[in-house]
């Protein structure tokens, strides 16, 4: 056992570890608790929850692609209300920490599903999923329209008041990144979750058509991981105060520990969970290994390090 | 809500052989044990292409039969068509080499309590689930009619052991290489009268399971299924492999076909709407 | 030997073969001719050369990533006069089809180099790669800005004139591809060469800094190949009439038929050349027979071939 | 212009023995007779991680060696840390493994045509390619010294065999752990003196380079270097391998180290622009 202090915070929210499930790569917590107990993990984000049920998309809802995958789920999910009756309590029961993911169509649909939460206890954070298409302004996608991002945060940041930290997820697809983080943090935010997916597509030779039923899809895994780190430690240069929850293509400890010192405070598994069902135990108990052999005495010390660390010029 | 299969680990296991039959490669893995804890219909996660691999996702295969012998603790059979970059690199893989795998994984066939007359209808590799499911029907005393189809007789897997639970054996072909010309599911209207068939087992394409589906629909016919859908994770946490169920009051909705399926009742998938939006 | 016309076009240029090496992954053509004769692929596009001679960037230069690697080359390069003095010569004494790709730092940098192309013989398309830092506002890629975008393109055609045709080539940085690719086509591009490498990171663990000098560098090779099948989807289908060059991750024939079906006329093969020097060969060769076996009589039939097939739906 | 090794060819060739010694891989590979084309200081590319590989770029190995049997046409040896994903594939491949290369590649260090006394410094599998080296030096007659060093004993590799043509071998450790304790670079200006040394031929990190270029500098010994610096080709196409190198007039320009070198003029690389913006 090492001594390295492996906790983090996100906002005003403290967790014992900094390795989290990715929102939509963990379903509702109880199939990923038949191989481990989730309390031993930083914490479950929730898939992302709309204000009503949604059935999805049609699939093929996957392809595979070198080192990545396309998906294109479609935020199939219950609804806040089942789910604050149904998946909160388990969780809660399963003494796992809980950042409930949260999208919407529109502006008004984010603060009535927060509204809902903000009144549930046993929630550590909310992640707000912009990366959704925005109905009311020709399907275009929040997070890449800095007005709209800025606008579904401070929304959501109005309902539900100063107390649970609020994390605007964003999406790499866009040509200033940092304006954009920069946009959501004077709305309100009190962190950032980099990087949902890239947008992307593969086609079936067979049918000659694109794999997917919805076409494009969000590319996920290690194809991504220079993108993400690149995205981190552009905000995290740009915005050092603000705590970063880091993901896309995270496998190894390695990886975390890559995106720690390119500036995440804490660091999201997704796609690698799909191969690997226990992949967060083994990176975060690798990663607090890894720390210890850098001379880390704690997470903390290692976040934004490569900002840091001595250059030879 | 269902859960994952309960009885579901992670384990590296050898392969003990692998053969070339037909365009099939019947591969036998040594799982010990847990060869007791898988039934048919349940599949087996594999990770594919060796430490480096550019395939980040498992494949799935149904585990298509499993023993247990003196020399090994238990084995179970998989039925592989080199197919793509997975499954090409799968059957290309000796004797020796230890896979990565996760099972047993999803549901089971159900099992009637009483002997009935069942008939079996597999589509190319699906039936290689069928002859494992054939053993355990036989035993409880069913009398087994099976059935299967390809495109072409070499994509046709039949062995020989499989078939001394079996009360006859069908075979189509689309270009009539074997058995008769035609779709594996042309026959299976007038077989079930003159079988008197009570449930019809089938693993194989969707559209052949919603051919069989649009024959059982309207008659006493149970039809247990097993779907195959494009499934990245196989355990429940990814969302990719859902198919349109509906519940009792006519409301459809997607289930995860690698915890609620392979196999689902195929009166209850809503067939019309497998691929489209809900 | 199948019959497929494999011949293609890109504005009024016609070549032989729709296969073409990526620009700055072929150097100046002599050390791939070791391994297969230039005048049996498509063409050279040359590595991107700008007014004077350039040194380019520190090493390490470069980073392997999953199925993917980064580059921050820095366009070294000998300038446009000893290029046009020693190689477009010999490419010429191989008869190899020429496109010539050019860069500039400012607007004004790409029109002279352009300028110093109009009277040059044996040319037979100029691609203008606008993913380079604008000094004269802050560094701006020029691909990520549509106005400054347009404003090179546009010079560059004046420049040029109507004869040469000229491909536009973009980052897939930006948040609207689409308008970007429109606003060049407005301003006379006659082709679009789609993708420029992805902004990406990688960090050393060892030295804990980012592994490459240049810090941020060039995402290529298979990783980014959904990224550039939706590029190339997305803006064949909205301009359907202008022919795109598409490149992005291309390392089999498949790869580069999924790309044609995207809506691509012609495909650049990069990265693929440096594990496999005879890479083009073998793709062209495997790409015209698998057209054969899919069924289309010529190349031309097999362009944005996803956009139309049947849909089941 | 400088071109490519002219008798480069991507060739598939299988591994005839693979053995740990010390720190390192010893990997001797059928080459047949390509073995006679390829000269002390070229090197060869590899393909690593098999055919789903998520390595897309090949590694580049100094040729250590390469001898000619009666049982194989030609053979070349590798020394090989195992060390990151690719080399740690290399070395866990076994006899009978075919291997896609491209080989020879790159400059080779210049033989003199008169004996004249050399040295040869090695730092880490820098080592490897001195040995071959050596071989033809001494049959060329001349003195041959060599120093080798590391961070520990097992990282220095110094086959017995290879001793043979060599007049003396030190060996310094940083830890101490085996010969003298320090940095290889440490004796060489006294060398050159008590052995009147003409040439030095080195091998191994660019900063173990640099020093030895400062001690050089400002005397009439000759430097022969063989420089790494990370390769994306080894073929010259991709410009990432660059080193700062001066001209006649001390302009200094970036120079593919895969094709105008590995081996290079020490005195020509502007040492102190290695990594540095010109
Ligand atoms: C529950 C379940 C059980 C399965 N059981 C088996 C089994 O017992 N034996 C078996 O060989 N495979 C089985 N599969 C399919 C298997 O998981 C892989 O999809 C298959 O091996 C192809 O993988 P790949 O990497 O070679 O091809 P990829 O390059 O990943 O291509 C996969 C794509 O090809 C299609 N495809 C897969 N196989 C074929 C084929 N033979 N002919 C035409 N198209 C095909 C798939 O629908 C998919 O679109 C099963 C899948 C599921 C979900
Ligand atoms: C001209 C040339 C000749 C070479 N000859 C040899 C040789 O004879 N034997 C050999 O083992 N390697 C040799 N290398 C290095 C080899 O090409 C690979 O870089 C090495 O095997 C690591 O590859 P990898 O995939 O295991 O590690 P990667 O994950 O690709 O890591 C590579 C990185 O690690 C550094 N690195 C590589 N090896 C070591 C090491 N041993 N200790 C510390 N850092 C290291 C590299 O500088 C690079 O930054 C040579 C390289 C060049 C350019
Ligand atoms: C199948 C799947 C479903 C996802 N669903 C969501 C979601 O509901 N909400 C969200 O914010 N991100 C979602 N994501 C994005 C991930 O949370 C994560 O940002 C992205 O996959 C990059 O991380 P990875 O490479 O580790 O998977 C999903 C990703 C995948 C692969
Ligand atoms: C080493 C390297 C150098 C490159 N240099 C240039 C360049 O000079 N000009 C340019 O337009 N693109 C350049 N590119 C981008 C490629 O032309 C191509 O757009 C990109 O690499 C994607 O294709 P690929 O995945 O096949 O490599 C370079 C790419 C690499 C890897
Ligand atoms: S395959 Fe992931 S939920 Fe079924
Ligand atoms: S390694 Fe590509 S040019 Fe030298």
């Amino acid at each position: 056992m090492t001594s390295v202090d492996f906790s983090t915070t996100l906002g005003n929210a403290w967790f014992a570890s900094p390795v989290f499930t990715a929102s939509g790569c963990a379903s509702s917590g109880r199939e990923l608790a038949q191989f481990f107990p989730l309390r031993d993990i930083g914490g479950v984000v929730t898939k992302s929850v709309m204000s009503r049920p949604r059935t999805g998309r049609p699939t093929p809802r996957m392809a595979e692609t070198p080192s990545g995958m396309l998906n294109s789920i479609g935020l199939q999910g219950p609804g806040i209300d089942a789910f604050i009756a149904k998946d909160i309590p388990y969780l809660i029961e399963e003494k796992a920490r809980i950042i409930v993911s949260i999208a919407g169509e529109t502006i008004e649909e984010y603060s009535t599903v927060a509204r809902k939460l903000r009144s549930v206890a046993g929630i550590s954070a909310i992640e707000v999923n912009i990366s959704c298409p925005n109905v009311e302004n020709r399907g275009l996608v929040f997070a890449c329209d800095p007005d709209a991002s800025r606008r579904v945060i401070d929304g959501v940041k109005r309902t539900v008041g100063g107390e649970l930290p609020i994390i605007a997820k964003l999406s790499p697809d866009v040509t200033d990144l940092v304006s954009i983080a920069r946009g959501v943090v004077d709305a309100g935010a009190d962190a950032l979750a980099l990087i949902n997916t890239v947008l992307g597509m593969a086609i079936n030779l067979e049918t000659m058509r694109p794999y997917l039923a919805g076409k494009t899809g969000g590319l996920s895994g290690p194809a991504i991981k220079p993108i993400a780190i690149r995205a981190v430690y552009q905000v995290h240069e740009a915005l050092p105060k603000i705590p970063i929850l880091g993901m896309g293509g995270i496998a190894t400890a390695k990886d975390a520990l890559e995106m720690i010192v390119a500036g995440a405070s804490g660091v999201s598994i997704g796609t690698a969970s799909f191969s690997n069902p226990t992949a967060l135990i083994t990176i975060a108990t690798e990663l607090k290994e890894l720390l210890a052999t850098k001379g880390f005495a704690s997470l903390r010390d290692a976040i934004g390090f490569a900002h840091r660390s001595g250059q030879v010029d | 809500m269902t859960q994952i299969n309960r009885n579901a680990v992670a384990i590296h296991a050898p392969i003990i052989s692998n053969k070339r039959v037909g365009q099939y490669n019947q591969l036998i893995i040594d799982i010990g044990d847990l060869s007791r804890l898988c039934k048919p219909g349940n599949f087996v996660a594999i990770k594919l292409g060796g430490q480096s691999s550019n395939m980040i996702l498992r494949r799935a295969f149904a585990i298509s039969r499993t023993s247990s012998s003196a020399t090994f603790g238990g084995t179970m059979e998989l039925i592989v068509a080199p197919y793509g970059q997975g499954s090409t690199w799968l059957c290309a893989q000796s004797e020796g080499v230890v896979l990565d795998l996760i099972l047993p994984l999803g549901t089971a066939f159900g099992i009637p309590t009483e002997p009935v007359k069942v008939l079996l209808v597999g589509g190319g590799y699906g039936s290689a689930p069928l002859f494992g499911l054939a053993e355990v029907l036989y035993a409880r005393g069913c009398r087994v009619d099976m059935l299967l189809g390809a495109s072409t007789g070499a994509k046709i897997y039949a062995p020989m052991e499989g078939k001394r639970s079996v009360n006859s054996l069908r075979i189509h072909t689309e270009d009539g290489s074997m058995g008769q010309m035609g779709r594996v599911t042309d026959p299976i209207g007038a077989l079930i009268n003159d079988l008197d068939i009570g449930v019809i087992y089938s693993c194989g394409p969707m559209a052949m399971l919603a051919a069989i589906d649009a024959i059982t629909k309207d008659s006493n016919v149970l039809h247990q299924c097993a779907v195959e859908e494009a499934m990245a994770c196989g355990v429940g946490i990814c969302m990719t492999c859902v198919v349109p169920v509906t519940d009792g009051t006519g409301a459809v909705s997607m289930l995860r076909s690698c915890i609620d399926g392979p196999v689902m009742d195929g009166a209850r998938v809503a067939w019309d709407k497998v691929g489209k939006t809900l």
